[in-house]
């Protein structure tokens, strides 16, 4: 096992780490940027190195500060949490170069993944389900035309590097296409520096349904079951649970074995996500794979009593998965609600100094949380303050205990989306388990 | 003041001529004495401490805020992670030394990252009154490397 | 069901008890002293109502104010928590009198299980096993002598109202007992009004372990296992845990048994705990029943899955138990530890305003707490900020969940016991399970 | 300021000749004005608030701290939780009316406490300028029930 790990990351997912970290007896060291000197990451680890200016290019983005602060700090493994470099195929290849263990899949696997014609590809290969599509990357007008007929409208067009919505448009007839075709790729070039685009048929009104999975050093793949994460504002998911309320036992392992078989095909490690749309008939198609830890693991957490981030720095330390499919078991319902600094009229983000707070607790509330009173929220990061993740024996008791700690919470100084939580877990469809990727965008206008 | 607090001014001092330091809270008192001139206190450490260690959560601030310096002294500070050397290399002799007088553009150090040496010129003009970290040692982005007595 | 429910307690208990509520969907009524205005419990609950001045016997003991208050709150029930009403049989006749439906068993049971001279020998004629003892209350110097002879030395002098060690006396010779006999009659009735003592067999380096039990008012009765009290301060328990290290499968169920025996041989209804005494040889004694929630009750939560305080309101709403005896299971390990606003070296309370605080987080932890930041911890109460508990799979994680959650908590304004507990997570003697209720004394002098 | 807080000062309003009320935070401004003197705003509440709301978080202190009154302006809060009765039984005139002059150890009102009338007698002697519940009324611990001029 390892003895120092260093966690190139800040807010809630250090701290996350830090924590299974100290679980397992490993060293932490911390960076931080100078806006994240009093952060409860750069509190808690055993060690703190400061790497850069609040500015994330200059600090968690750059590799060279991460490398050379692994290096002083004489750290075995990093930890990339998600985002900032977390699915960065450079960085990986680099620490692979420097002989530091990533804690995520090889820079070959994220790399390919990266890429979702490559990624579909392959899961076509492998029979997993995916939407009708151009098959590859659409060179120009002309082939978009003869794409879209095959596939039919409405389509989206979709960024081969794409991700958060960016460079993704939706078209209904072949007139708006050629339009289309051209600002998909300005936009695509614009923010992943990859102007291609391919064609995909358009799922009216899907749901959002992802599989994690576990997969060691030594071809052993398990999967934790599904995650529902259809509750999404702008692309951005910002309530999940597990088990999915659309889910049945038949549904999971059809799921579960497709996920298990990608991962096996693609020689996927480390923990990862497959992510899927289901549409109302229960048929799933494959989307991607997400090749690290995700905002919301911790509902899988709960309902397996399984420690992902655990089980991450045990496989990147070369050890085998201690369970075996038929030992993964699911008991009761968890729900996880992203609290965001932000007005939750207007979704503008809120940062400031935290002069209140207090936070829920009790039975069946977990908090993953990087704030603490009187600390100040940067406006130079995203705007989530932490986790509310609460577990119950039924959905509809967690609906009421999400509830009950929603309104426990209090905080001044920030604005939150508190208020708009507490809204949706009054909401007769999300109650009734009628939700779908549409469902926030419906509700917000209510 | 806690032992994280003492250390970490501890290893701040330790590269100074600083013989005296006291402080009260909340931003009560002050004291600091340094060493008589010609006074040997800047003995190399003989275990280079690897880095800072997480601050308390009581503990404001970071290194620089330990001492108020008069206006004409600035601080040369780190533009990256890495190893502080204060020569090209082994056989040679340092960029500069204690009463170096320095202009700007000057080479001062090298930080080594990645493998890489990256030579830290200065921006200021003036003499060098302290260098405050030990040849090897590994230094965070922003720590103080020198001081500058930019009226000489 | 009841439509609402007054709590007729303050602290992290009537917390504990208004998320219960809410989660039942029952309206809440706090009540509280003019020290508590700006309480946690008075800020949470539905209503509130001051009911006198900061001193105890004023508010919260005072049985008029109380009783007033459930009237103009038209609250159908109270929750009396722990502490304060709890056992006190008045109260619970008062309100039986004016139709209000106590959350707790009937005044008669509170009554004759409050003399531990009844209690004791309603357990002996219940074959349940009771320490060697006088059988009686001891009237005189010359009885006192007689039952000693037949006890033997050492022995415990004890008040048959007592409770927290008061109008206990150990006498280890002949020659000590009259005058031991005089002080402890003289204590027993200065702290409880009845000076009331009968002797007992000294068990030595015994273990504290109580056995958690739940009964309807239709006579089903099931335990939820045991926990481990033995840590100990002045008869204050800091620390606890279950299952207990010291259990097996046997003893668990032949105290089990006992336990349920003797409720429904008293006709006893809501949630209880009985105390027993073990020694090193296994063998357990009865102590006494508390007739009341716990503040302990969460570790038995956490490993059964069972929420008592809502079984104990369903169960005074005239519910049958949903679960029999087959039906509880024990997964994982549990620890509390009381958080106290006290000095860790002296232990003298350390009342104030709280200026900095961060509460731990994470994975397997809960808080069941009554403070927030900027909060005021009032001299007038006891000194207990609130609970941390963990929970893992083995008592190893559960003690390194522990210290980890500990080290995250930090407060300023008030000294607490938090580094005594931490100390105690690295203890060898504790990490081996090899603790008796003279653990702690044993350890403040290391 | 939020709902419970409007509520709560509404309440404690109503039973007064407060007219206007305007408050900003935090303790920047506070403008009260008061009827004219024979203004008839004290009617009777047709729906008595059966207690004090659940103050929000934000809410500092409690209603006695809404208003603050002139120096000679006192109050004679509830010794206790209870229902409030001018009289002491419905068959008869309140023991005293607004404009009555009071002397210590009078009898005010009762309180009814677990099926008990408690006769709350005055500390104060003066003049009533304001009955500040109404009749059966349920009461907190030392919520305000009568302003008593003590210069008269």
């Amino acid at each position: 096992m390892f003895n120092k790990i260093l966690i190139a990351n800040r807010g809630e997912v250090a701290v996350r780490i830090i924590r299974a970290c100290k679980e397992l007896g490993i060293q932490t060291v911390a960076v931080y940027s100078e806006a994240d000197r009093d952060s409860l990451h750069t509190k808690l680890a055993d060690f703190a190195i400061c790497i850069g200016p609040a500015k994330g290019t200059e600090s968690y983005l750059n590799i060279s500060s991460i490398i050379s602060a692994i290096e002083v700090a004489d750290a075995e493994a990093v930890h990339p949490g998600y985002g900032f470099l977390a699915e960065n195929a450079e960085f990986a290849e680099v620490c692979e170069n420097c002989g530091i263990k990533l804690i995520g899949p090889s820079s070959a696997t994220i790399r390919v993944m990266g890429n979702k014609v490559e990624a579909k590809t392959i899961a076509e290969e492998n029979k997993i389900p995916v939407l009708p599509w151009s098959k590859r990357a659409v060179a120009d007008e002309k082939e978009a035309l003869e794409f879209a007929k095959e596939i039919g409208f409405p389509l989206l067009i979709k960024a081969s590097s794409g991700g958060g919505g960016k460079g993704m448009k939706l078209v209904h007839t072949q007139a708006s296409l050629p339009s289309a075709f051209h600002m998909a790729k300005t936009e695509a070039h614009n923010a992943f520096n990859d102007p291609e685009v391919f064609l995909e048929r358009f799922c009216e009104l899907p749901r959002h349904i992802e599989i994690q999975i576990l997969a060691d050093e030594h071809g052993n793949v398990i999967h934790l079951g599904e995650r529902e994460c259809s509750i999404q504002r702008r692309h951005q998911k910002i309530l999940e649970e597990a088990p999915s309320p659309f889910m049945d036992e038949k549904l999971r392992k059809q799921m579960g074995d497709a996920s298990i078989q990608l991962a096996k095909a693609i020689g996927y490690h480390n923990a990862g996500t497959v992510e899927f749309l289901v549409d109302k008939n229960r048929e799933f198609y494959f989307m991607e794979i997400n090749t690290r830890l995700q905002v919301e693991h911790p509902v899988t957490e709960m309902i397996t009593g399984i420690d992902i981030v655990k089980e991450q720095i045990r496989i990147a330390a070369g050890k085998k998965l201690p369970l075996k499919q038929k030992d993964v078991t699911f008991t009761g319902h968890s729900i996880e609600c992203r609290i965001n600094a932000e007005d939750p009229k207007t979704f503008l983000p809120s940062p400031g100094k935290i002069t209140e707070l207090n936070m829920p607790g009790g039975p069946g509330v977990r908090l993953d949380s990087a704030v603490y009173c009187n600390s100040t929220v940067s406006p130079h990061y995203d705007s989530m303050l932490g986790k509310l993740i609460v577990h119950a024996g039924t959905r509809n008791k967690a609906i009421i205990r999400m509830r009950r700690a929603l309104e426990e919470f209090h905080i001044e100084g920030v604005k939150t989306n508190v208020p708009l939580h507490i809204d949706i877990m009054k909401d007769h469809d999300f109650i009734d388990g009628h939700i779908d990727i549409n469902f926030l965008s419906r509700y917000s206008t209510k | 003041m806690n032992i994280k607090d003492i250390k970490s001014l501890y290893r701040f001092i330790k590269g100074t001529d600083i013989v005296e330091l006291e402080i009260e809270g909340p931003d009560g008192k002050f004291r600091l004495k340094r060493a008589e001139q010609g006074g040997g206190v800047l003995a190399p450490s003989p275990a280079p401490v690897v880095m800072q260690a997480a601050p308390a959560l009581e503990a404001p601030g970071g290194v620089s805020e330990a001492g108020k310096m008069p206006d004409n002294v600035k601080l040369v500070t780190s533009p990256m992670v890495g190893t502080f050397y204060s020569a090209p290399s082994p056989e040679v002799d340092p960029f500069v030394e204690i009463g170096a007088t320095i202009s700007a553009g000057q080479p001062l150090c090298i930080i080594e990252a990645m493998k890489l040496m990256n030579e830290v010129e200065s921006e200021l003009s003036g003499k060098v009154i302290e260098i405050l970290v030990d040849n090897g040692q590994p230094v965070e982005y922003g720590e103080p490397l020198f001081m500058v007595d930019v009226k000489k």
